[in-house]
């Protein structure tokens, strides 16, 4: 018997991603038609104190083995490094900041989404491979923001147009836009989450500025591009999932979805699957009580991820093919489709300053 | 036939009881002086006529029963409140102070910038800016501006220098005189009361204790009730 | 001659182009009723504003005892002795009337930054809290909340509060406003007691009060002082009377 | 930074302060001419997005969905009004923040329960989409010009209802002491409703207007809610020319103070550093802004009251 | 004694007995929860003294909290990462040590709440509650892009801070140490309603114009309220980073701000325990609602709006059949 605790966004403006997160993984746990694994879900609410607040309640009230399923960095920055050091697993859905990845990394936490940067790290290469010389580049003024156009720039060797920072939560770039127009940019490289990225594509789209455009997959999620609509058509974004990857458990997690809740997966959902098929494998091989055995065996990664190869780096987190994706309009539905490979069997900047 | 009738009219704030039964009438035409000592229960009466106070009791307006009406209701039938403290709009300016309250009728911004000439001077002056007598003027100028049948005057002369109450007394039976209206009439002074109503309603504790004719006034009444 | 208690030199305050006090010189003297009287509108307010320190004049000075106060703030001059009323009254409404004169002892003492002790325990400032309520007259009510006190009341507490700063002059802007025959009597007994302890300078449209109790009497017209003297005198005053007082006199 | 590239951003802080008064405009009408801190009204331009992106969606229509907007953000306003805002007239103002807050957490949560998670799509209709060139060969969106124009014709249009006409009149009568306006004979409580509902009918078509450039979600309505009272509050609670005013200010600054705070900072730090912490300082302008403003005046630039 | 004499001894058993039985019935969690409560009341006790007494309604009280958070976050994270602060040029290394963190986070919030006050306080009404907001928007936006200390992640601490005498690891030690100091404030707080301080506080919020006229300056008496209530805020905001072992700009959120109003309201204004009896029933409604349903807030913000509507005088109002505290 296993018992897991999912902290996870399910009110508020951040809520979809956390709703497809928790029935990306639940859907896993369903297909599998096991009675020994508990999942037990509660909503963060967007908020640190929260998750902290819920963690606690995971650990010492339910018992939990494992925790999974915050969406957000800041969140998971406070829960992780309690929950770890109180000997818990912590699989992540999404969230994987850099502290937890280098210096501040611990065997009892996987990432199974991603590094952080890993997408717009993907995104540079991307600009790289397709020769832009003067990107111009924009994300909030956060860390994750931060770290972006830090990634951005590892793989990124032309020169840059212009670097900005926005205001969290900003709804209006008319100034961000008229400065792109001006800067004499080739290309632009925006990571704006979440209604950011809404309004930004919309305003961008209307303004009169035809420039590529490349980002992260965080803003051309399933769920988000409905809303933005024609404005996202050909855009370029960078993702480690795709509906369209070619693979069978990626083809039969699309179709056991859109079944099963009649909406087309998102990149969270394909996570939340992904980790809850990594977990059940551990669970076949080792005793989840036995910290040693069962880290070993989460780090096998002996499962069929949906994004097809996939192993752990000495950091715990994944070593994987990041894609180029580009917007098209599918009928009535606006969705992505993988052109290019982007970077093969990627880890992360951070393997080397991991001591475990 | 009485343009107004209170009929054992009770009424109370919170715990406590204002009025405890009153009953009057007030002809057509007729100036009626409502007396009584300090928090006897004059100004509640009022507010009782002009539905600020949840009441028991029936009260008649011109064969409107007034318990059932809203106060705004209440007021369009005919009835114009001088309220005691003036309550002037203090944002607005003395002409739009007139502006709110106007409803057809002979006394427009004309009529009664004729009565009071000071106020006409100050038509762009915020009321919170005027002096205690103007605003005083104010209140009563607005009260006309509705046209009432009946104007009820409470401490309408408070507070101001003897010859322009003088004058107010002067345009009170002016109105009285001319235009037949009712009035309702509350101060402090029995000899200008005198002067304008016919008669007289004194309260005392929240209960008609005496009233009559102002001539048959005795002086046992006014010293007992009036303290003079 | 001694020196007056509270002066006025040549204040001057104008609203745009009206000038609502000008060029205004008074004296208040120790231990008389001063009446300042004047048609609505004439700046018997504007001028108590200045005095008090709501309102900064445009030229002049305001003396008490002597020295020039002109630029100190309305706390400051009621701790040099300046005590004022309010028309309508300014008074803690949720509390006691004891609470209310304890305010009062309060300031006087100037000491509000105690935080422990509680102030009912201070026996210096009840005493004086309650020897004022017992001389307005009201001590049966110390414990009664100030909402639940009739008008009259509450312009007696408003003079309590005054009487616990122990001032040495008093302002006071139509006292008698609002009450009855009544309440006028009790009120003016009242203030006629309070002279012998500091000048009272006083606005009031009431002339039975004025005239019971003015030593002097200046009236007020379009900002100027156009008359001081005696009752007697300013009964008689001509200009006074077409300005003022009409038929009254 | 060349000449023109300035002007377009003034154009834009212009703008994006135009769009800010859309919101502020209905706010100060209710929390100035009504006395009610209405936390909420973020909540109504939260309902007149939705209703709009519905109505459009449904129609196909974008002007189907203003009035869809415009009509569903009356309706919500004029039923909380008979509903929870009547009873807060009365009380402090600190009842009100919090009926006012629980608000916010019924229509948000309500929200998200009648239409999901997910974002809705509103877009640019085509007849006012693309840019066009102004003078001195800036490119200008055209729906940022049309926002322009029915912000502008908007505030004509307050200014003339609340300053000139007699309900305008009677409602700012009625701030100042509500019984007194009934025994005058005015119906106060319908007119109440009727001006909440139409504070709310302002707010909806905002939500529309400015939701079309945004993205249409819940939780939407609270930063702009926070920015617009930032501007009521700077150009003084109750005056329709304060909104305005302080809507240009904040749009000013906050469009400006984005663009040449980190350009300021290159002068002397690093590229990187100088757009972090320029650009950390712009997101604190406007708030900066505003506590200058109220230390030098305390109501406002044009408020009187408290 | 009042019926709301009975009421206060009531909660207070309450506080105790809770965690106790917690504890015998081995639920960590509980004790946890009931930490969390007495915290939030602790923060909005230090509101209180502002907002309850002085009627000052601060929409910006989170800015104490979080100051107070990050003075724990900041101390504890140089001593956790032996790297001593630097300040031009003297280097003072951080600590572990909570009373130390407690001194500094009284002195540093109200130091913020004295220089905030000396500005804020120039307005009033509507105008105070919104300049106080837009000191929490700059804190709020300030923390977010200060890159230092994690930003918007914030900073994590490992191992909770250290008390003399107490295993503060163990949740009913960290319990009671957090009681004792919710306690010691509403015991000062109880004097200080009571003090001439308080007399004349309470004056200035109902007549303002009378206390100028006895020659006190409401402003000076409302700053001194603002600064006391800001540091026992910042207090609450230290002991919150330690219950969480996390400081992020959460804290000084506008929302968070809000909260604290609705405690004080939910459980009576100005009434000693108003903050208690609302910040338990908030951790309770957060705890139980949260579980029965994802659109909780709807029902949580339905009970808010009866409560403002006809619960004048908050629960505390309900149950001792008072409805104004002032009465
Ligand atoms: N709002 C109120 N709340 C509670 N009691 C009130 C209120 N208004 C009046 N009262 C009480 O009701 C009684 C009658 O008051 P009312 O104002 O009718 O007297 P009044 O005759 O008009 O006196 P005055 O001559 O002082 O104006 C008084 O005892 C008064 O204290
Ligand atoms: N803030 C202001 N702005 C413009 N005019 C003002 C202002 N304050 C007072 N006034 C005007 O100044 C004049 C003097 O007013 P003040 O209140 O001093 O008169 P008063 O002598 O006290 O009259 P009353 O006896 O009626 O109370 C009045 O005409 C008034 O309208
Ligand atoms: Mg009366
Ligand atoms: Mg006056």
């Amino acid at each position: 018997e296993v018992k897991v605790g999912m902290i996870t966004t399910l009110s508020g403006g951040g809520a979809s991603l956390g709703i497809d997160t928790r029935d990306g993984f639940l859907l896993a746990i369903e297909q599998a038609g096991r009675d020994d694994v508990e999942v037990v879900v509660e909503d963060d609410q967007q908020k640190p104190e929260v998750a902290v607040q819920l963690a606690d309640k995971m650990i010492q009230s339910e018992k939990v083995d494992v925790l999974t399923g915050i969406v957000w960095s800041n969140l998971a920055m406070a829960v992780v490094p309690a929950a770890t050091a109180q000997g818990l697993f912590y699989l992540s859905t999404n969230a994987a900041p850099a502290q937890l990845a280098g210096a501040g990394c611990n065997p009892n936490y996987f990432s199974v989404s991603y590094q952080n940067d890993n997408l717009h790290e993907a995104a540079g290469a991307y600009a790289t491979q397709e020769g832009f010389q003067k990107t111009f580049i924009l994300a909030p003024n956060y860390p994750a923001g931060q770290d972006s156009l830090n990634g951005f720039k590892r793989f990124y060797e032309g020169e840059l147009a212009g670097e900005i920072y926005t205001t969290l939560g900003q709804t209006d770039y008319a100034a961000e836009i008229a400065q792109i127009r001006a800067s004499g940019a080739d290309s632009v490289f925006f990571f704006l989450p979440g209604g950011m990225g809404i309004s930004f594509l919309k305003q961008y789209a209307d303004s009169g500025v035809d420039l590529p455009l490349v980002g992260p997959a965080f803003s051309f999620d399933q769920n988000i591009l409905q809303a933005v609509g024609d404005a996202a058509v050909g855009v370029k974004n960078t993702s480690s999932w795709s509906k369209d990857l070619d693979n069978a458990a990626n083809a039969a997690f699309v179709d056991a979805y859109s079944e099963k809740y009649g909406r087309l997966p998102s990149i969270y959902a394909a996570q939340g699957y992904d980790t809850a098929n990594l977990l059940l494998s551990a669970i076949d091989k080792a005793d989840v009580n036995d910290d040693a055995a069962f880290g070993a065996a989460l780090k096998e990664a002996d499962f069929d991820s949906v994004r097809g190869s996939f192993s752990f780096a000495a950091n715990n987190h994944p070593i994987q093919n990041l894609y180029t994706r580009e917007v098209i309009k599918e009928g009535d539905v606006f969705t992505n489709k993988i052109v290019a490979t982007a970077m093969e069997n990627r880890d992360n900047a951070y393997v080397g300053d991991c001591k475990m | 036939m009485s343009l107004l009738t209170l009929d054992s009219v009770s009424a109370r704030y919170g715990a406590s009881q204002a009025l405890f039964g009153v009953s009057f009438a007030l002809a057509e035409g007729e100036a009626l002086a409502l007396m009584g000592r300090n928090g006897m229960g004059k100004t509640t009466t009022v507010r009782a006529i002009c539905r600020m106070v949840a009441t028991g009791g029936a009260i008649d307006f011109a064969g409107h029963d007034l318990t059932r009406l809203k106060p705004h209701r209440a007021a369009r039938l005919g009835i114009g409140l001088v309220p005691e403290g003036r309550r002037c709009f203090a944002d607005l300016t003395v002409d739009e102070n007139l502006r709110a309250a106007a409803r057809p009728g002979p006394w427009d911004s004309a009529a009664v910038a004729g009565l009071f000439p000071r106020l006409a001077e100050r038509q762009q002056q915020v009321a919170r800016s005027l002096s205690g007598g103007e605003q005083q003027m104010l209140a009563i100028a607005r009260a006309l501006m509705t046209n009432p049948r009946l104007m009820i005057l409470d401490e309408a002369t408070e507070g101001l220098a003897p010859l322009i109450r003088q004058e107010i007394w002067g345009a009170i039976r002016r109105l009285k005189a001319e235009s037949g209206m009712a009035l309702l009439v509350i101060d402090k002074s029995p000899s200008e009361l005198s002067s304008v109503c016919d008669r007289a309603v004194v309260l005392e504790r929240g209960a008609v204790a005496w009233q009559g004719r102002f001539g048959e006034m005795t002086g046992a009444v006014k010293q007992q009730f009036l303290g003079i | 001659m001694t020196e007056p208690v509270l002066e006025t030199r040549n204040l001057r305050k104008a609203f745009g182009a009206l000038t609502a006090t000008d060029d205004v010189s008074l004296t208040l003297r120790a231990g008389e009723i001063h009446a300042l009287i004047g048609p609505n509108g004439a700046g018997k307010s504007t001028l108590i504003a200045q005095v008090s320190g709501a309102l900064a004049p445009d030229a002049g000075s305001v003396l008490l005892e002597g020295r020039d106060v002109t630029a100190r703030d309305t706390a400051a001059r009621a701790r040099a002795g300046l005590a004022r009323t309010f028309q309508i009254s300014q008074l803690a409404m949720e509390d006691t009337v004891l609470q209310n004169a304890l305010l009062g002892a309060l300031g006087q003492s100037g000491r509000p930054w105690r935080f422990l002790r509680p102030a009912l325990a201070d026996r210096s400032l009840r005493d004086r809290a309650e020897a004022a309520l017992e001389r307005a007259d009201l001590a049966d009510f110390a414990a009664t909340r100030t909402a639940d006190l009739s008008h009259g009341q509450r312009r007696q507490l408003e003079i309590a509060v005054a009487l616990t700063l122990q001032p040495k002059a008093f302002l006071m802007d139509e006292p008698m406003a609002g009450l009855g025959m009544e309440g006028s009597a009790a009120l003016t007994r009242l203030l006629d007691s309070l002279r012998a302890e500091a000048p009272i300078l006083l606005v009031e449209h009431d002339m039975d009060a004025v005239f019971a109790l003015a030593d002097r009497i200046s009236v007020l017209v379009y900002g100027r002082i156009i008359a001081t003297g005696t009752v007697d005198e300013i009964r008689a005053d001509a200009a006074v009377r077409d300005a003022y007082l009409g038929e009254t006199a | 930074m060349s000449p023109t590239l300035i002007a377009e951003q003034v154009l834009n802080g212009l703008q994006s302060g135009i769009m800010l008064f859309l919101m502020a405009a209905g706010l100060t009408l209710i929390f100035g001419v009504m006395g009610l801190i209405n936390l909420a009204h973020g909540s109504l331009y939260m309902v007149g997005a939705f209703c709009a992106a519905a109505t459009a969606a449904a129609t196909g229509s974008y002007a189907l969905g203003l009035v869809g907007a415009l009509a569903g953000a009356a309706a919500a306003g004029a039923l909380i009004e008979l509903a929870v805002i009547r009873r807060l007239y009365g009380r402090d103002h600190l009842d009100q923040v919090l009926a006012t807050f629980a608000l916010i957490l019924i229509f948000s949560e309500g929200t998200r329960w009648l239409f999901g998670s997910f974002p809705l799509y509103l877009d640019v209709p085509p007849a006012l989409s693309g840019p066009v060139t102004l003078p001195f060969g800036i490119q200008y969106p055209l729906y940022r010009l049309t926002l322009i124009g029915a912000g502008l014709a908007l505030a004509a249009a307050l200014f003339w209802l609340i300053g000139r006409t007699r309900l305008g009149i009677r409602i700012r009568a009625g701030e100042n002491d509500r019984e007194m306006i009934a025994a005058l004979g005015v119906n106060i409580d319908a007119l109440y409703t009727l001006v909440f509902a139409l504070g709310a009918a302002l707010a909806g078509l905002a939500g529309a207007l400015v939701g079309t450039l945004q993205s249409v979600q819940v939780g939407m309505g609270e930063p702009v809610l926070i920015l617009a009272f930032v501007t009521i509050v700077i150009g003084g609670i109750g005056s329709i020319r304060g909104a305005l005013v302080g809507a240009l200010l904040v749009g000013l600054t906050g469009t400006l103070g984005s663009v040449f705070l980190p350009e300021f900072f290159k002068l002397f730090m690093p590229p990187s550093e100088a757009t972090q912490t320029g650009s950390a300082l712009a997101s604190m302008a406007i708030y900066i802004l505003m506590a200058a403003v109220l230390v030098w005046k305390p109501t406002g630039l044009y408020g009187v009251r408290t | 004694m009042s019926r709301e004499g009975w009421l206060n001894i009531a909660v207070l058993l309450a506080l105790v007995a809770v965690p106790g039985w917690a504890l015998v019935a081995d639920e960590p969690f509980t004790i946890t929860l009931a930490t969390r409560a007495v915290i939030l009341a602790l923060a909005a006790a230090g509101l209180n003294i502002a907002l309850g007494v002085g009627g000052l309604v601060s929409l910006g009280h989170a800015v104490f909290f979080g100051l107070g958070g990050y003075a724990m976050g900041i101390l504890a994270f140089h001593a956790q990462s032996y790297a001593p602060m630097e300040f031009f040029g003297v280097s003072v290394p951080g600590t572990k040590a909570m009373p130390v963190i407690w001194l500094v986070a009284l002195v540093v919030s109200g130091l913020a709440a004295f220089f905030i006050g000396l500005l804020a306080l120039r307005t009033s009404g509507v105008y105070f509650i919104m300049i106080t907001l837009a000191f929490g928007q700059m804190f709020y936006f300030f923390s977010i892009s200060w890159a230092a200390y994690g930003g918007e992640d914030g900073v994590s601490i490992y191992v909770r801070n250290g008390f003399p005498g107490l295993n503060t690891l163990v949740p009913i030690q960290f319990y009671g140490l957090c009681l004792v100091v919710l306690l010691a404030v509403l015991a000062l707080t109880a004097a200080l309603m009571r003090s001439p301080f308080g007399l004349a506080l309470n004056a200035a919020r109902q007549a303002p114009e009378r206390v100028r006229a006895v020659g006190l300056d409401p402003v000076r008496l409302r700053l001194a309220a603002f600064t006391l209530s800001g540091a026992v805020t910042g207090l609450a905001g230290a002991l919150f980073a330690d219950l969480n072992r996390f400081v992020s700009p959460s804290m000084f959120s506008w929302q968070l701000s809000g909260e604290f109003i609705v405690f004080i309201i939910l459980g009576g204004t100005a009434r000693l325990f108003g903050p208690v009896i609302g910040a338990a029933i908030f951790v309770l409604m957060e705890h139980w609602l949260g579980q029965l349903s994802e659109y909780w807030h709807i029902w949580f913000g339905l009970l808010l709006l009866a409560v403002t509507l006809w619960g004048q005088g908050g629960v505390i109002g309900l149950l001792t059949g008072r409805a104004k505290a002032h009465d």
